[in-house]
């Protein structure tokens, strides 16, 4: 039985050529990658900055450094499949094809929000583009996506659920329970451990008994896989596997992917309870400058033409910023509606 | 007009649902091959298989929430607790989910679903076993809470649950399985929020509702031998609350009892005097009165337990109080 | 005398319990290593250790039963909620576990322990993130229940609470974990279960706590200005309550309006006017009035949540509705 | 992945002439396991007679078929160890050597009950012998007994908490998080998972994704073991080894054993769900008959020496039933104490 290690751990692992050529085999692919995982960290900075000036109040939790795996969820989904995951979602939302503006507007609770203002950061939900939650509570969500894959089974619809957590989260009963009938009844869901190595700012050997967090699979009767995410490429291959045996032999996953956080916890974490080397060493690993390096060292892109790239999202994120600053805030009567109809 | 237990109009019920709406299920400890810890699902498992009569292991969390999950996708869970003491394991998925989904979203998704079981104290099962849940549930926005004491308003109001696109709790009681009445053959349905009057009275105004209502019915006939003459109103929907149907009669009677099972600090009963004196203050000839359990956790010996319930002794003895009698 | 913040206060409260009894124990998320989520337990972990001061994963059944067991060996362990819209996925725990086992254990085994963290709303958190728990647990005879506003009441009542016997809810703010007052140096203690005027007047009765306290205390001058006179009532203990402090007033000035967070169907704020209509009953010239959330899930946006909240406007508007103003 | 059978399961095991010898070696051993298996039986029959007399109320769970593993436990524990267990509890207070009187009077919620009335059948505690409850909800007692291994690391005292549950309650979050916290603190406990194959009236294979629970102690970071209930010395054999791992390295164990009720789940339950033959095969393992056989067989115990401890075990349990008869109700007074002092 491995503990979790106490020092930093997950050194950077070197790249061959051999390995650069596995995970970013193909320009296009790669440039999208590298488009899309841009798009949510540059959202995430400007929404930080918006924090700071005051303009989004309450938790603003950011997913800079593990914008891999939302991108990879995309492409990895079919029409109709769902994602649930925790209250660090802007990833996803963006991802799934949320726009920048509803999302913005959101954080700031104005009337255009993607929720019309209700939820905040930690409740996007945009039905039409498959993003399920946006959930606040830790853990409450997994028996909720169990029940989305339960109602796939029970009509048919052949859609999977993908339902995401972080390592913080696998210690909490609802957890268990929703795994528990999920490997009971068989059904096509996948559960997907984003573990960037911290709850707040607890380290995982004060959260978790073993390292690996995979090894409850077998209590659950899941198939399981565990890795490091070091591109969309690699991420999306091996969770489209697991999105597969839900969907063709209604059997359920348990996914844990190694990630990091390069943010504190939420805008108020300093964060102070990590080392700067362990950080700039999981920077050297940063998915998204990765993909950057691959591009130009593979497919030679140039510097210029990244920029190029970076300069329409900045663009983008800018307007989406200035969209929600001018949406009004929502009517009054909105807080009466919804509640029971 | 046949006759039938509550467990059977509650049976009944979710059978004419389940025929009616394919998206209809029920899911729960015991529900199916046992047919029911109280036989109120008893051959629902036979007519409809499995996929829509669902045992389920000891997850209250568990279910719940994968009840809630799939009410989002558009199917009318029914989700049984064992008894309603159970539930306690499951507050969050009631509390944090099935209430605030749908304002949470801004009404992207809803969650028509509906818990249902046993509720308040049976027969020596001790203080884990012995608890009314509705002052929790009932204290929630986001969710309605009814509570059923006779065979007819248990059918009629259950298949308004099951078809109601929010999330229903919906409180049924050990004791009271077995109490017979008449429910009609062919379909009617009770609407949610109002209240019934099960015995009209001029002196004095008797609250009660679940449990409550037989003791309440048989103060009111002790006391009509002693020359009172009370209006019981059965409330059956405590959120929302009928706040009409209470203040007419309260306005008529100029006096008001609570009779029901549950701890007194706070909940149902003081929300119901709340209102009374926010809604008819100069009309109130005496302080409203309640009866319910002691503030106690049950204990399991009968003489004790016997002693924390309400009676219709006790039920008396407030009502001849409010008519300084 | 020296001027502390809540937080600060609250801290020295633990630190002087656990220098003093080597039984009391800090058990909670983010209490240690991060010195807790809102600073509460700022500098404990120094000086106790991990033995001490014990940073737990996120599982608040887990750690709260862990508590609870802890204290039947003798223990007395302090388990803070980073926030209480967590003990939610505990509530069987507190509600079955520690608030039953003395009585059921015919009092072979007690359970003194201290559930704290803050309650109710803060600043756009959204909906799961702003409810007040105090109606749950008031409800539940076997605990006792404390809100605090201040400083000084804060320390003395938290020391109180961890030397009392039994399980104690004890309930702060995240808004006002940073609010200053004066805490002498020598060591005090307040029982729990007696009120505190903090503003006395002849008029009317303002009654609240927790979080409300400012709200009530502000709409005070704002009535003073008007020319009535309130008298403000924290009521600092919710189980059990001071029905002296309360009936005392009342019968003095025959007018109460209670403003509190949380929501307004039942809890504390409905017992309190239940009490006050029997025991002074015919002392009341206007319907009790409240001022607490709107039935409502809390929304995230600013103008809708400070629509919701209880503002000193508000509890303006009450006070002179029952002063007939 | 094996998955509970659906079928009835695990036929008896024949026991050769050298396994009776490894599970009986010592006649005056046995001796006391058959008495002790047998007072505990005997008292449950008497108070299910009792029961169905009106005598006793609410709920009454019995034990019979599962006494070996209350009695194993007494001889494994220690003074000043701990057993902490669900709603069916006569088999360890009779055990640990609590009075059947007393725990007669409190089936009958009497004044001289082991809690003095207030408990009933679910909840037996008796502190000075090490019964620490007694618990009603499914799986709520689990963090409670890592609270008092938790409370022997913290003073030192150096006792072991014994927690023992039903197969139905390994599915629940509170079972979870107990033993989360268990293996994450290292916590001197074991947990002892009675699978009698149901829970109520449902079958394993309804309730667990997998057949063997003891996968899940990986997750966990805990020792396991796992057999089947077949003699008194055994089962105290390998639970002591789990008992000293706790005491000695302060490391948690998960159990599982095997066993069977023979009665239904409590006095209501007629327990149409089980086949005659399933039963009758499990009878023919049933650890008090085998101990009585193996007592003639191994060791020429006569068949009238037995039935004469039979009748000194029958007499105490009528002695007991008598008093309890004779016992008077709580003071009234009683249910206003110990709520709040
Ligand atoms: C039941 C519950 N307890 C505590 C919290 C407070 N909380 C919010 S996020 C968090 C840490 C979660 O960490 P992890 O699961 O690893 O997710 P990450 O933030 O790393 O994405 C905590 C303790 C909560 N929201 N819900
Ligand atoms: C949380 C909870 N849900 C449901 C129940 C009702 N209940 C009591 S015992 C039981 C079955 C438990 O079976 P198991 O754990 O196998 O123990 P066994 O009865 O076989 O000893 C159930 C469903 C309960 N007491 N608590
Ligand atoms: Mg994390
Ligand atoms: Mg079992």
């Amino acid at each position: 039985m491995t503990r979790p290690s106490k020092g930093p751990d997950f050194p950077p692992n070197e790249l061959t050529d051999e390995d650069l050529r596995r995970h970013f085999p193909d320009k296009d692919e790669a440039l999208r990658h590298y488009r899309e995982m841009l798009r949510i960290r540059r959202f995430e900075e400007s929404a930080a900055r918006a924090y700071t000036r005051g303009k989004i109040s309450g938790f603003l939790h950011l997913y800079i450094g593990q914008e891999a795996i939302a991108v990879a969820t995309k492409e990895a989904m079919r029409e109709g499949d769902r994602v649930v995951s925790a209250y660090r979602t802007h990833g996803f939302a963006l991802a799934l094809g949320c726009s920048p503006n509803a999302c913005m507007a959101e954080l700031q609770g104005k009337r255009d929000g993607l929720v019309g203002g209700l939820g905040g950061s930690m409740h996007f939900f945009d039905r039409a583009r498959g993003l399920w939650g946006g959930y606040a509570i830790v853990g409450n969500h997994i028996p909720i996506a169990a029940g989305h894959a339960f109602a796939s089974k029970y009509t048919g619809d052949g859609h999977v659920t993908v339902c995401f957590m972080g390592d913080g989260a696998v210690g909490i009963g609802p957890v268990h329970e929703g795994m528990t009938l999920s490997g009971l009844w068989d059904l096509p869901i996948v559960f997907v451990v984003e573990n960037n190595r911290y709850s707040m700012g607890t380290p995982l050997h004060r959260t978790i008994p073993v390292e690996d967090i995979t090894l409850r699979a077998a209590g659950y009767g899941m198939e399981h896989d565990r890795f490091r995410v070091t591109s969309v490429r690699e991420t999306q291959e091996r969770l489209a596997a697991a999105i597969q045996r839900a969907r063709e032999e209604s059997r359920p996953t348990l996914i844990e992917m190694i990630t990091y956080r390069f943010r504190g916890h939420s805008m108020s974490d300093p964060a102070k309870y990590r080392q700067k080397d362990e950080v700039s060493a999981w920077r050297k690993q940063d998915p998204l400058e990765r993909t950057g390096i691959a591009l130009g060292q593979l497919h030679g892109v140039t510097e210029q033409a990244l920029e190029a790239i970076d300069d329409e999202v900045v663009a983008e994120m800018n307007a989406a910023l200035e969209f929600a600053d001018h949406s009004p805030q929502p009517d009054p009567e909105v807080r009466f509606e919804n509640i029971t109809v | 007009m046949p006759v039938l237990q509550i467990r059977q109009a509650i049976r009944d019920a979710m059978r004419e649902e389940m025929e009616r709406d394919e998206r209809v299920f029920l899911m729960g400890e015991e529900v199916g091959h046992y047919n029911g810890a109280y036989k109120a699902s008893d051959g629902l498992l036979e007519q409809f298989g499995e996929r829509r009569v669902v045992d389920t292991p000891i997850v209250e969390t568990g279910f719940s929430g994968v009840g809630i999950g799939a009410a989002m996708c558009g199917l009318r869970p029914i989700i049984e607790f064992m008894t309603f003491n159970f539930s306690a394991v499951a507050f969050d998925q009631i509390l944090n989910n099935a209430a605030k989904i749908r304002h949470m979203t801004h009404g992207q998704f809803g969650v028509p679903i509906v818990f249902r079981g046993p509720n308040g104290a049976a027969h020596m099962l001790g203080s884990t076993h012995s608890q009314s849940f509705e002052p929790f549930y009932a204290h929630i926005p986001g969710l309605k809470v009814v509570a059923v004491a006779t065979p007819y308003d248990a059918k009629g109001l259950l298949k308004t649950a099951i078809r109601d696109d929010n999330p229903v709790v919906f409180l049924e009681s050990e004791l009271m399985y077995s109490v017979k009445g008449e429910v009609p053959d062919e379909e009617y349905l009770i609407p949610i929020g109002v209240a019934d009057i099960k015995r009209p009275g001029e002196q004095v105004t008797v609250i009660t509702w679940g449990q409550g209502v037989p003791v309440a019915l048989k103060a009111a006939e002790l006391a009509a031998e002693e020359g009172i003459d009370a209006e019981v109103i059965d409330l059956r929907s405590l959120r929302p609350l009928d706040d009409d149907a209470i203040i007419q009669s309260v306005k008529k009677t100029n006096r008001c009892a609570l009779v029901y099972h549950g701890w007194p600090y706070g909940g149902v009963g003081c929300e119901v005097a709340m209102r009374i004196q926010e809604l008819a203050f100069g009309y109130l000839d005496a302080p409203v009165a309640r009866v319910c359990y002691e503030d106690v956790p049950f204990p399991y010996a009968e003489n004790l337990e016997n002693l924390c319930l309400p009676s219709p002794e006790r039920a008396l003895a407030a009502i001849k109080k409010v008519c300084y009698r």
